[in-house]
């Protein structure tokens, strides 16, 4: 009953310990509060549709955790990661929120990490007033009115989209977009997404064509974008053999016009899929600043260093992209910033004190929340980069045009 | 009904028990999992009647349960109708997609059927994706939750139960009157049901689609439990699930089902490194009921009460008697 | 327009394959297995793991993916028909198939993961486009198969013996004939065929544990549209389900694929339950 | 008469084979009617073709003056035509009380939901039913086993309650096919002082057996039939004396 009176005031009953032994003698604080650790929740699907991707990020999540850990765990406590596996299954995904929100006690939620389950479980964690870090890209999941503790740790899909379209347009040069999407939702709103994004240059997609995933050629609908005068392709769809298929009917006919994407053109299972190799040439996803290396072959610091420190385990989760792990890292070290500046798991104040913190320097890239804007994320982060290109450090070249 | 005080007192503690769940447990997770298996039950209860009773294998169940569930979020978010009228309105939706769904399909075989309905499931989640002016495709909708006093976790919960044991109610007097003879009759022997005027095709056809009104109604419930639905929530494995719960549960018996959609449900929630299983596990236990106790548990127990209760009676001696006969066959002659 | 039709051809070959398995298993148990997808997944998986993984030779791979076939139809027929066969109940026979394909499926994601992954180039090609082997292949295989099963129940003993259950079991076990054996041997025989028609589609569908499923709704189309027990309906079946895919997805997009393909499954059924092919069963009393 | 139950010169054929061709009889109310025949002679498909489980090729099926050629099993059966099976066709999970009342399904009024929700009139009728089936069970010498699961019964019992299912119905006619095969001596004269019973009723039986002596002592008319064909027709003794009948099965 007091508690709440106390958290009124912006107080914690566990502040206000802390702060008042912290005042009586500073070495004693670490003492009383490493009796508790910091729980973090953490839900990803690292069984299921999108395994391989949610498994890099949980190995991400947990090596950062090991790190802090390793320097004394956070405000001097240490901390714990309670883990469920929700198998990119939305149902499991809001059993398990409910689960660590009301049973175990957690002082902060991260994950879900697909979109299809983050979105159930948004109610639940505000209504139980917990801090959350939101791993998926859909715009509808960050709203600081209605999910005031809600806040994401990645970019937004339209900021994809957003960054693809300038790169056709301005980069490329080209103006005859043919879009090609798969008919998951995913794929039908992106390519909405794209065609808005035209029209803001004043530009009408050539061709549009939603396509079946697991429809086993797609060389019909590459045709029809050539005969519509395409001069550059869009495709959004994160199927892997659907991209290959597409990656493959341009090479075998010989059309060389760039594809441009979703950044699962830029994975190792695509290229396995290519009947040849160097169909993977001109053809460009979305990637991270994180990934491009400088003029000497480097990645940037911060990424390298977490890199290195890990290399001993690193090897599985290498094909999943540096992406992958780092995204599991921001989560970690969002939150780990946002505590330490608030010196109190109180979701309010941590909720305060990431508002406030200037910039966030994730190795996965720079992240700034306002009171009004909990996205983070800087359209700076994403860049265009060529799949053929990949270097042996998981890093890829700047691009070069002509 | 000479032996009728056993039956109603479990039902009785039963039911003072369910009802009295969320002060025994006191914890809000406890309560969801409990409210979900609530929720499948309103849907399994049925369809037991479907599958259990009636021998007709739905697989599609689960297209049928994401209709309910997205038009109530349309009918009581989307244009502001009073939760309840959304929700059976949402059942009737799903009651006459039954029917057009089961006027041409229950006149095939069994495999046939199964595979129609199993085709149907398919197609509702591709448009559930594909109509996004309808269904905001995989983004989703939030789900609108009750009004007080059913607005709260343990008041929800309570409006779940309510529902869940009037459906049961039903199930249950449908069972025990002609109309469960019916099922089952065309259920073992199409031509006994039909050599005594039962019209087989009419009687899967209500009943389909009955199953098919309290899916939608279970869809509703399963979308404000849920507190926001996409197309990913139907997926075809949630039919198998109600599948194992009804033949674990033993077809044929009303609350057999119950204990099978309970135990499954509570499993993967209980032990989390499970989850990744579950499916396998769902088809393994499927495989194992099938092959060794194809009457489930529920005919398992109803056969050991049945053993314990009679004595054992020797070889059936015929003596008509024809004087009865006579009355019987003439009774106003 | 050729791409459309060829490509078209190609998926009907591959469901009309799937048909004929189901027809070979329907022969000697009346049983239309769920799992009759699964061989071919489980034949692509295979291939696609020793000879692209383990860098085993193609000709090996080719062997060992019909091994593991013949030895799934005869496991499938062991665990989830012999003992439900013989207690008649359709009931059963749906939901134990069920099961054991459901069960299968969700090891093979497990194990081999989610993704689709490569499946090798079975002759060596140099150029693209409509005369590409991943086309003709299927569509060949789909052929001799129908070719090949009819001439193996004209022309040897366990084929006629074949039809003579087909048509009444309990004549044939009257007359001596080792039913249990028969049925064994015909669930290997569409455990081979089905693992081979996931060799013949691999390069067009790629390894996916996913391609059960989907073969399996789509080959049963194929074969209650050709009709239950003939080959030439199997391929007709197949061919009109895989023209009808392509060409819907060409003209109208692929949003509404699947409900054009249960819509003609639907409207054949009502219109003529027994398939184009099929014959009327007498009802026994 | 516009009170029997007549087939037409009526014709069915399995592919190439004419099971039945061209045979006419008539069922009287209050009168039992044997039908005879070695194997394969037709005579359960004829009890198939007059109660609606087979189409017809060709002739009529007239049932009190109505044309019934075309219509259903369940047509025929609400008409007043019940019947029993060579294999007995029970309900084997129910109890024999229960199959016994499945009989009594014509007269079910009650709706779907009205018995959903427990309303008088499904009470009522139910009471009604298991009384009427009992009485019916106790009738035919069953009154020991009716909550017995029916598939514990025996066979000769399954014939018996075969029987009593299809008086429960209140039919106009009972068509038996081989109601005495595997019944001892004793349960054989039961049957046929149920039969007697059942005739005495008003009802018409036709009756299908094997069983000649059974058959000559119960009837009051007799059909004999081969390879589809009638070959004799008349009252037992005319028919027990044909030559023909003679010849092809009753022999020398």
């Amino acid at each position: 009953m007091s508690q709440k009176a106390l958290r009124l005031t912006g107080l914690g009953r566990r502040g206000l310990l802390a702060g008042a032994t912290g005042i009586a003698s500073g070495l004693a604080m670490p003492a009383i509060a490493q009796n508790k650790p910091i729980r973090m929740g953490w839900i990803a699907a690292v069984s299921g549709m999108f395994a391989s991707n949610a498994q890099a990020q949980d190995w991400g999540f947990h090596q950062t955790v090991a790190d802090l850990n390793e320097k004394g765990g956070l405000l001097g406590r240490k901390i714990e990661v309670v883990m469920r596996d929700s198998a990119a299954d939305p149902s499991k995904a809001v059993s398990f929120a409910k689960e660590l929100v009301y049973n175990e006690n957690i002082d902060v939620l991260c994950g879900p990490i697909n979109s299809g389950e983050a979105l159930p479980t948004l109610g639940i964690v505000s209504g139980a007033k917990k801090l959350h870090l939101i791993g998926g890209s859909v715009e509808e999941l960050i709203d600081p009115v209605k999910y005031p503790l809600g806040f994401r740790n990645l970019n937004a899909n339209g900021q994809w989209i957003k960054v693809a379209v300038k790169f056709m347009v301005e980069d490329l040069k080209k103006t005859k977009v043919a879009i090609i999407n798969d008919n998951t939702g995913y794929g039908v709103l992106s390519r909405d997404k794209v065609t808005q994004f035209l029209a803001a240059r004043n530009l009408k997609p050539v061709y549009t064509a939603t396509v079946d995933p697991n429809k086993p050629d797609v060389t019909d609908e590459l045709l029809k974008a050539k005969d519509a005068g395409a001069d550059v392709i869009t495709e959004w769809s994160n199927a892997t053999g659907f991209v290959a298929r597409l990656v493959n009917a341009r090479g075998e006919q010989n059309w060389d016009v760039p594809i441009v994407g979703h950044p699962t053109i830029l994975q190792e299972q695509v290229a396995k899929l290519l009947t040849k190799r160097s169909y993977w040439d001109n053809a460009y996803g979305l990637g991270y600043r994180h990934e491009v290396v400088d003029a000497q072959g480097k990645l940037p610091d911060n990424v390298q260093a977490f890199m290195d420190k890990h290399k001993d385990t690193i090897g599985p989760y290498m094909a999943a992209g540096l992406p992958a792990f780092l995204q599991g890292n921001a989560a970690v070290t969002i939150y780990a910033e946002g505590l330490t500046k608030a010196g109190d798991p109180d979701p309010m104040k941590v909720k305060a004190a990431l508002e406030s913190i200037p910039v966030i320097k994730a190795p996965y890239g720079p992240f700034i929340y306002t009171p009004k804007d909990h996205n983070g994320f800087q359209d700076e982060g994403i860049v265009l980069v060529n799949a053929n290109a990949l270097l042996p450090n998981g890093g890829y070249p700047p691009v070069k045009i002509g | 009904m000479k032996h009728s005080l056993v039956r109603p007192g479990i039902v009785a503690v039963f039911t003072v028990f369910a009802a009295l769940l969320p002060y025994i447990t006191g914890n809000l997770y406890y309560l969801h999992v409990a409210t979900v298996i609530g929720v499948y039950w309103v849907l399994i209860a049925t369809l037991n009647l479907l599958v259990g009773f009636t021998g007709q294998l739905s697989v599609g169940h689960v297209g049928l349960l994401a209709i309910g569930a997205y038009a109530f979020c349309l009918l009581a978010g989307g244009q502001g109708w009073n939760p309840f009228i959304a929700l059976l309105a949402g059942g009737g939706v799903c009651a006459v997609i039954g029917l057009l769904l089961g006027l041409p399909s229950l006149r095939l075989p069994g495999f046939y059927f199964a595979m129609a309905t199993l085709a149907f499931g398919l197609i509702v989640s591709e448009l559930a994706q594909a109509e996004q002016w309808l269904t905001n495709g995989s983004v989703g909708m939030p789900a609108p939750s009750f009004p007080a006093p059913f607005d709260t976790p343990w008041g929800f919960y309570w409006l779940v139960f309510g529902i869940a044991a009037f459906i049961t109610w039903m199930t249950a007097n449908l069972a025990r009157f002609m109309w469960g003879r019916a099922m089952v009759a065309l259920r073992d022997s199409t031509v006994a049901a039909s050599s005594v005027a039962i019209p087989i095709y009419w009687t899967k056809l209500i009943v389909f689609v009955f199953s098919g009104f309290t899916a939608g109604v279970a869809g509703g419930l399963y979308a404000t439990s849920q507190s926001y639905i996409t197309p990913d929530a139907f997926i075809v494995n949630l039919g198998i699930y109600f599948f194992v719960a009804i033949v674990i549960g033993g077809r044929g018996v009303i609350i057999g089902p119950f204990i099978g959609a309970a135990v499954l449900a509570a499993i993967p929630e209980l032990v989390g490194p499970l989850a990744k299983y579950g499916t396998f596990f769902y088809g393994f236990i499927l495989l194992v009921v099938v092959l060794v106790l194809p009457g489930g548990f529920g005919e398992l127990i109803n056969t050991l009460v049945e053993k314990l209760r009679r004595t054992p009676q020797s070889s059936t001696h015929i003596e008509p008697d024809l004087e009865q006969l006579r009355t019987a066959i003439r009774p106003r002659a | 327009m050729l791409l459309v039709i060829i490509s078209g051809l190609a998926l009907g070959g591959l469901y009309g394959m799937t048909a004929l398995v189901y027809n070979v298993m329907y022969s000697t148990s009346k049983v239309l297995s769920f799992g009759t997808g699964q061989f071919a997944m489980v034949g692509g998986i295979c291939t696609a793991w020793l000879v692209l993984d383990l860098h085993w030779p193609l000709w090996l791979g080719f062997v060992a993916c019909l091994a593991s076939g013949a030895a799934f139809g005869w496991l499938s027929e062991v665990i989830a028909v012999r003992r439900i066969v013989a207690a008649s109940d359709e009931h059963l026979w749906v939901l134990s198939t069920l099961a054991l394909s459901t069960m299968v499926q969700e090891a093979m994601s497990i194990w081999w993961g989610t993704d689709p992954t490569p499946f090798p180039r079975v002759l060596p090609q140099e150029f693209a486009g409509a005369f590409d082997q991943k086309f003709w292949l299927p569509l060949v295989l789909a052929v001799a198969m129908a070719v090949g099963l009819e001439q193996f129940y004209r022309r040897s003993m366990t084929g006629k013996l074949f039809i003579a259950m087909s048509e009444d079991a309990f004549a044939a076990r009257a007359r001596g004939v080792s039913t249990d054996r028969m049925r064994s041997l015909s669930y290997v025989l569409a455990g081979i065929l089905g693992a081979m028609s996931g060799f013949a589609g691999g390069q067009l569908t790629f390894a996916d544990f996913a391609l059960g499923t989907a073969l399996g709704l789509s080959g049963f189309i194929a074969l209650a549209v050709g009709g239950i027990g003939s080959s030439v309906g199997a391929l007709v079946g197949g061919a009109i389900l895989g023209m009808l895919t392509s060409l819907t997805t060409h003209y109208f997009g692929a949003q509404y694929q699947k409900t054009i393909a249960i819509g003609l499954l639907i409207l054949l059924l009502v219109v003529r339950p027994q398939g184009l092919f099929g014959t009327t069963r007498v009802r026994q009393v | 008469m516009s009170d029997t139950l007549e087939a037409k010169t009526v014709m069915k054929r399995f592919g190439g084979l004419t099971a039945v061709d061209g045979v006419s009889l008539e069922l009287r109310p209050g009168e039992v009617h044997g039908l005879i025949g070695p194997n394969g002679s037709g005579k359960t498909t004829l009890l198939n073709l007059i109660s609606g489980y087979y189409p017809i090729d060709e002739g009529q099926i007239r049932l009190c003056g109505q044309d019934v050629t075309r219509r259903s099993v369940r047509q025929r059966s609400k008409g007043g035509v019940a019947r029993t099976f060579q294999t007995p066709k029970l309900v084997l999970s129910l109890p024999v009380l229960d199959n016994a009342m499945l009989g009594g399904w014509p007269d079910v009024r009650s709706g779907f939901l009205e018995t959903a929700w427990a309303l008088p009139r499904p009470r009522r009728e139910e009471t009604a039913l298991r009384e009427r089936a009992a009485a019916m069970l106790r009738g035919v010498g069953l009154s020991g086993v009716m909550d017995r699961r029916a598939d514990l019964l025996e066979h000769t019992a399954q014939r018996f309650l075969e029987i009593a299912r299809a008086l429960t119905l209140r039919p106009k006619f009972v068509l038996l096919d081989e109601p005495a095969g595997g019944l001892t001596v004793a349960e054989i004269e039961h049957l046929g002082a149920i039969i007697g019973v059942m005739r005495d009723s008003g009802i018409g039986v036709l009756l299908v057996e094997h069983h000649t002596d059974f058959v000559f002592k119960v009837c009051d008319r007799v059909t004999a039939l081969n390879l589809g064909r009638m070959i004799a027709h008349g009252s037992p003794t005319e028919v027990r004396n044909d030559p023909d009948v003679i010849r092809v099965y009753l022999g020398a």
